[in-house]
């Protein structure tokens, strides 16, 4: 193949192969990661090789281009650039797209179950503090930035914060939140509510939205404290040999009609103007989070890598994990 | 037996090659790293520091080990004293069947880990099959939780190294001499102490063997206790995990996993030692 | 063989309590294999549309393919090297610590400093990695498992065979073939058995020494990367096939066996 | 000798088949409290079989047992107050000569000290004390039969079963043993029924014995009985050494073969004379009446035996002299002999 | 008798440790070629130690072994022409009688039929055709140590080590099994080495035999030399039965106990008197020169042995008699005995 692309399991049109040799004549295959984490591992202990373009969310990103594993993205190669909004083009890890292309965008908050809730859960403190009838039946992110995140925000704290006493607080606030959780989980937390089993749950937009397909009472909402900006995105390895056709790739995927795939499909909102005005208006409807302005997106504040701060966010949450 | 001195180095020796040239090797690259410092962007900045080791020191590692060891050690018991009968009555079966037998305790294993977990929580959750089940048969009473709590855990990680254990008991159990376990009987011992004295000791390999695999893999694993614990309990797999790949520490990573390995391998060299001393393992020279 | 001494009957009720405890969540996940939803926690009506699914879903199948592949050469070099480890440790004369320590290593390590290890390795040596690299390194934990059992076994194991074979004019080789091979086979086949399983359902080192193209995803990788937009029901299918497979085809070879040996 | 009369254990009518093979065949015998009794047959006739029915190891698929009036079928094996050595010793490879000695005593719970003075004096006995920390494995084959022995008699049971109990041990210390199985006889007041193949050991030690084939039994008898009167030829030809000459015997009651005439009782008709080597007495050729030539020698330590070719029978008879009378003779001599009318039997 | 003198097998100062144990110790003998050698001893003397080092199990800590005159110490087992009966038999436990008796033959690649052919006949000799089909766990223990020893037999090696092959078989049996291993010597040619505590057997099949105790050898020689000649004191009392008398050599050469007199050429001094109970005679009391009274009588078969109190020594003298002339004597009668003096020895 003149491309290996590794992304997660049908985060892509399952014909993309097919549609891009048609439209450029190159051959690419598409490998499946699990998670961030793992498929970062394998690049950091490689050098990146037998890669060609990997999508991660940004943080990972960053690490790459501060690894030197990232290359420098082509803008000529790549004219659908000018399909994002504005917005999509100037966020803090990566101003101007230099190394990485964004591909999905959200935000983190409270998924429900409405018929299950009173009233309208609106502060991350329903979910760290909740109310008796509440107690056992909720979830959080299991993954260190997001269940961090959940806390500092509640704090209004930054989602970057380093700050060892700040930490502390929120090290505090999650082991008590801790007591009253039913799980953490950052797999199946939609299908707990779908089941009943849990009525309040952490979850990024557009995974509540697997769990609203299933029951119309499920909803999402981001609380007032605010939330953090996730993006995935997409990079091309500098040990690539093939960057043209990675870069002629990137611009394939940011075409309005095959970036429309993924708002249709997976549910999640794309950075991608043209895209994004091309969706059925049933679909923001149904899913209401789909129809969040990119304005009101880009003020939640970006995660970002920490550098060795990240050794005070690991004890904490070992600690929060050991904690009983 | 001394007719070839050689012989035994020989046999062992591609094994130990093998693990010589891809275990140790490799490994010891990368455990290196502990000595050195984070990189600013992850990865490993060759600067020697002592600090990843101060930090293992940490009581906080010494209670998530303990906490986890607690769990582990409570699967293997508990995955043995379900493993031994069946590996028993397995010995026991008419000879043509043992195989049949044996391979239908592996067969579930050849499905997936994940979603055999799945299938856990669909017996367990609030409004699982057996919640269900009981409020069909009148219960009434507030749904058990069983997902989500040490049990659940434990549970599964029986479940999931179950076979394991009945596979190295009943290698044990399988062409045992029946005249050791009469004479016992006729000595005067009921069944039971003939299994406490005579059985068990000789089987003692076996049961060791079983339980060292429940206990690593149980205390290495992660995807259970995320799962069926619901992520409150923690296994110190996980901690070395998320270092190289949460936390993107690798020193650290390298520095955990370095003091877990060695913590394992002297508490398996004193377990071997025990389990040798009990069952009445041949002394080296004597044997010769 | 004796009535005074032991009874079928509690072995029997045994074996139907662990196997029953076995294959409950197995029936489970079978049921799930037939739901409607492509919820993986909750049933929603009875569909073989996952079956359908799982036909047409080539990812799945090659997937399948290649962990059968991975799991039947790791199983069978790690029996040979696991096996041939347990006589060589057990055999000899005096034990020794760092023989022990390297036979329990592989156990020990944490999959991911094995599998960072061994990516690093590998890299370094500029070995194209594939197939073969996963099999080359499930083989380092599948003989300590293997070399575990065999030995628990060869503890009490009557070396006296051993000693007639060599007598009666049997090189070492043959002698291993005749006389200790068949009569370690139990613990041969429970070690293989359980090498194939762990190979089967490894995931990370799998995930870290595949190569990076499509030929040498495993179900396992295959799976994990499923969780972000959940497992649908079609590896529940495949697993009822596998297990439907395999279990027939055991029964099978057992019936025609026991026909050959009847005349 | 020490037998008294009341049958402690009672064997009625037992049989056991392994599959097509069967082992024991219908057998009914008293054991007398007190007596020694020795269990003898062909290999493969059943007795280790037998052993282990009595010990609670196999079910009987016929017939009962039963041990001072009390049928102990229901009985598990360690409630049986009988014990037995078994014929491949069984020993507990991961226990030392002295645990192995102490594990019965320890499922007496009795009290530390007397299990160690009890092991101590049993190893002293069966010459074991040296070996007391030493595992199976270490020791010897004669050792090894000692300890199993040693795990038997240490727990003194009302009836004590040994199969092949001595097999592997030398002339001097088998007698020791004997010796020692005889005190306990006497002065523990054991029963015992023993399984042996040294028939000068069972005509020595026994107060009774039966002779097995096939898993049938054959004869029961005072150990002087069975071989100066057996039952058949079988059994005359098992016990000790046995000349046999095919012959007739007439309406004048005498038995007849080629050259040679025997007063005997028996019916008219064809018949075999049984007669033991050493109720042959030789002589110069012509002094007695049949007339034969030597035609081999064997050495037997205390004495030889001439093989004797004669006209009455096909293979030559077997004569024991004394060794210190041999001398004289050598193959290809010819002499002449004469068998003892009284101390022949006559098999019809 | 059938030895001729040269040396097949030649043992050089061959020493064996177990750690503190020592089971052999510095032996030093010569196997002729197709003799029929007998290895007696104490159980634990290092019997089955040495015959393991013959076959290459254990290696020597010291010494070495020639096999008609090459060393074969560098030989594994498999390579060496000779082999070895286990005295524990290590049957094949996943094999059939006939798969364990085929197994040396096939390595030695001979043709199917040739293999069955010898193994056919073999089964036949050793009574195992019966058995032919049946996996050890399914055999009684003599037809388990039939297969061990045909298993040895079958392979028509140049010298065949036999650890105790017939100890567990009856009389009947084990003669059977004598006269083949004989028959085998001879049409063969094959040398045996035999390990026996049946001392009759070593008697009467040995060409020669080897006393061997503690490790050490004590004689080696004819069975009729060591019988009559033992080189000292413990090995008259092994071999046979040996009455022991304590005394003193006079100056006038004359053995001399309390009540007894007997010529003998010694060294004065303190010395002891040894004399075979066969060679003592008896009559009625007064009749010969030492008189004493019968305190036991023990039944051995075709003979008795009184057990004689005399003044000349405080064990009673075995006094072997024929049966039937046993009649006459009964425990507590006095008799009177005699010493033939060129029937015994002197140990000083
Ligand atoms: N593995 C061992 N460790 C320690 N001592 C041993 C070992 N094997 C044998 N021995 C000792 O060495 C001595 C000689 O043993 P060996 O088996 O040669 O005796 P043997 O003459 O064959 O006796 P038996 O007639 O009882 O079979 C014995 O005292 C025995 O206890
Ligand atoms: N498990 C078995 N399956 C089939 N046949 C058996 C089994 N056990 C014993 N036999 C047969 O039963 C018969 C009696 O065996 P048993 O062991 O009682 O003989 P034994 O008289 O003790 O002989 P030996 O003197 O040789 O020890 C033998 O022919 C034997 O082959
Ligand atoms: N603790 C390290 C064990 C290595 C073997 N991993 C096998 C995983 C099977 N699920
Ligand atoms: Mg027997
Ligand atoms: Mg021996």
């Amino acid at each position: 193949a003149d491309l290996v692309i590794s992304n997660w399991d049908g985060y892509m049109a399952p014909d993309i192969a097919e549609q891009f040799k048609a439209a450029t004549g190159l051959e690419i295959e598409v490998v499946n990661h699990a998670t961030n984490e793992e498929v970062m591992g394998k690049l950091m202990a490689s050098g990146g090789k037998g890669y060609d373009v990997v999508f991660v969310s940004s943080p990972f990103a960053e690490i790459l281009n501060g690894q030197g594993l990232a290359e420098p993205i082509d803008k000529a190669a790549v004219p659908n650039l000018d399909n994002l909004y504005p917005e999509a083009t100037t966020l803090a890890y990566d101003p101007g797209n230099t190394f990485s292309v964004p591909y999905t965008w959200g935000s983190t908050g409270l998924c429900y179950r409405s018929d299950l809730v009173e009233g309208t859960p609106d502060s991350w403190l329903n979910l760290l503090q909740p109310v008796d009838a509440l107690k056992g039946k909720t979830t959080m992110l299991a993954t260190d930035r997001w269940l961090m995140a959940a806390g500092e925000l509640a704090k209004g704290f930054s989602v970057n914060e380093k700050d060892p006493a700040r930490l502390e607080e929120v090290k505090t606030l999650l082991i008590e939140a801790k007591k009253t959780l039913l799980a953490y989980d950052d797999t199946t937390f939609y299908s707990k509510l779908v089941s009943g089993e849990a009525s309040l749950v952490h979850a990024w937009d557009g995974w509540c939205n697997y769990g609203i397909g299933e029951n119309k009472d499920i909803k999402f909402v981001v609380p007032k404290e605010g939330s953090d900006l996730w993006i995935d995105t997409i990079v091309v390895l500098k040990s690539s040999e093939k960057k043209d056709a990675a870069m002629k790739f990137i611009n394939f995927i940011l075409d309005a009609k095959n970036h429309a795939w993924a708002a249709q499909n997976i549910l999640y909102k794309v950075p991608n103007k043209a895209a994004m005005e091309s969706l059925d208006k049933a679909l923001s409807e149904q899913y209401p989070n789909m129809a969040m302005a990119p304005a009101d997106l880009v003020k939640y504040e970006l995660l970002r890598d920490l550098g060795t701060a990240q050794k005070d966010y690991s004890r904490i949450v070992s600690e929060i994990k050991a904690a009983n | 037996m001394s007719f070839n001195a050689t012989r035994p180095t020989l046999l062992a020796a591609p094994g130990v090659a093998w693990l010589v040239a891809l275990m140790v090797v490799p490994c010891l690259l990368v455990l290196s790293y502990a000595f050195f410092e984070r990189g600013v962007w992850g990865g490993v900045e060759y600067t020697f520091t002592l600090e990843n080791f101060a930090r293992v020191a940490d009581p906080l590692y010494a209670k998530i080990f303990l906490n986890s060891a607690r769990i582990a050690l409570t699967a293997t018991v508990v995955a043995i004293l379900i493993a031994y009968p069946a590996a028993y009555a397995i010995s026991r079966a008419p000879r043509m069947s043992q195989p049949i037998l044996l391979f239908f305790a592996v067969l579930p294993f050849w499905s997936n880990y994940l979603i055999r977990t799945y299938a856990w929580i669909v017996l367990l959750n609030r409004e699982g099959l057996i919640n269900n089940l009981l409020r069909s048969l009148g219960y009434t009473g507030e749904p058990l939780s069983m997902l989500y709590t040490e049990s659940a855990v434990i549970t599964g990680l029986v479940y999931n190294y179950l076979p394991f254990v009945i596979l190295a008991i009943y290698s044990t159990l399988s062409r045992l001499n029946p005249e050791l376990m009469e004479a016992s009987r006729d000595l005067g011992a009921g069944p039971v102490r003939t299994f406490l004295r005579v059985t068990l000791p000789l089987t003692l390999p076996g049961v060791a063997a079983g339980g060292v695999f429940v206990f690593v893999l149980s205390i290495g694993n992660f995807v259970t206790p995320a799962l069926l614990g619901g992520g409150r309990f923690q296994m110190v797999g996980n901690l070395v995990y998320d270092q190289f790949l949460t936390a993107n520490d690798w020193p650290f990573g390298a520095a955990l996993g370095a003091a877990l390995i060695l913590t394992m391998i002297v508490l398996l060299l004193l377990q071997a030692r025990a389990t040798a001393h009990a069952s009445g393992e041949r002394k080296g020279e004597a044997a010769q | 063989m004796n009535a005074t001494l032991s009874s079928k009957l509690p072995g029997r009720i045994v074996l139907l309590l662990v196997f029953g405890f076995l294959y409950l969540p197995i029936a489970v996940l079978v049921l799930l294999s037939f739901n409607a939803s492509g919820l993986p926690t909750s049933w929603s009506g009875f569909s073989t549309r996952w079956y359908g699914a799982l036909l047409s879903n080539t990812d799945i199948l090659r997937a399948a393919g290649n962990t059968f592949i991975v799991a039947v050469f790791a199983t069978v070099i790690s029996t040979v090297l696991g096996t041939l480890l347990a006589l060589g440790m057990e055999t000899r004369r005096r034990k020794s610590n760092g023989l022990e320590a390297l036979a329990f290593a592989p156990m020990v390590i944490p999959d991911i400093v094995l599998a960072v290890a061994l990516l690093t390795f590998f890299s370094r040596l500029g070995l194209t990695m594939g197939l073969h690299t996963i099999v080359i390194s499930h083989v380092i934990f599948d003989l300590a498992f293997v070399c575990s059992v065999v030995r628990a076994r060869l503890k009490h194991f009557d070396f006296s065979i051993v000693e007639a074979s060599r007598d009666l004019g049997a090189s070492g080789w043959t002698t291993f073939w005749r006389v200790t091979f068949p009569v370690l086979l139990p613990s041969i086949v429970a070690g293989a058995l359980l090498a194939f399983t762990l190979s089967v359902d490894e995931f990370i080192i799998a995930f870290f020494t595949a190569g990076a193209g499509r030929s040498s995803i495993t179900l396992p990788m295959q799976i994990y990367s499923m969780i972000r937009f959940g497992i649908t029901p079609e590896v529940n299918a495949l697993a009822t096939i596998v297990m439907g497979v395999s279990a027939t085809a055991l029964l099978i070879s057992q019936w025609l066996n026991r026909q050959q040996q009847v005349p | 000798m020490n037998a008294s009369s009341n049958p402690i254990l009672r064997i009625e009518g037992v049989g056991k088949a392994f599959g097509p093979v069967t082992a024991v065949d219908d057998v009914t015998l008293d054991i007398r409290e007190n007596e020694f009794f020795a269990l003898l047959g062909p290999s493969g006739c059943g007795k280790t079989t037998l052993l282990r029915m009595l010990a609670g190891f196999e079910s009987p698929n016929a017939g009962r047992i039963l041990l001072e009036g009390k049928d102990i079928s229901p009985l598990p094996p360690e409630k049986r107050p009988l014990n037995l050595m078994f014929q491949s010793y069984a020993l507990f490879p991961h226990m030392t000569v002295r645990q192995n000695l102490s594990y019965g005593l320890e499922m007496e719970r009795l009290a530390r000290t007397e299990i160690h003075r009890r092991v101590d004096e049993t190893m002293a006995t069966t010459d074991l004390t040296q070996f007391a920390d030493r595992k199976p494995e270490q020791l010897s084959g004669g050792q090894k039969q000692r300890v199993a022995l040693a795990r038997a008699l240490v727990k003194r049971p009302k009836v004590l079963l040994l199969d092949e109990p001595l097999g592997a041990l030398d002339k001097k210390l088998r007698e020791k043993m004997q010796l020692e199985l005889k005190r306990m006889q006497n002065e523990v007041g054991i029963t015992f029924i023993i399984v042996t193949h040294d028939q000068e050991e069972a005509l020595v030690m026994a107060d009774r014995m039966a002779i097995l084939k096939d898993g049938r039994l054959l004869q029961v008898g005072a150990p002087e009985d069975v071989y100066e009167r057996p039952a058949d030829r079988f059994v005359a030809n098992f016990i000790g050494v046995m000349n046999f000459i095919d012959g007739k015997v007439g309406v004048d009651g005498l038995f007849a073969a080629e050259g040679l005439q025997v007063k005997a009782s028996g019916n008219a008709g064809s018949a075999t004379l049984a007669v033991r080597p050493e109720n042959i007495v030789i002589g110069p050729p012509g002094d007695l009446p049949v007339s034969g030539a030597i035609v081999d020698i064997a050495y037997h330590g205390l004495d030889r035996v001439l093989h004797v070719k004669t006209t009455a029978s096909a293979t030559p008879l077997q004569v024991r002299i004394p060794a210190s009378g041999a001398g004289n003779w050598k193959i290809g001599d010819a002499l002449s002999l004469k068998i003892d009318p009284a101390r022949c039997r006559l098999f019809q």
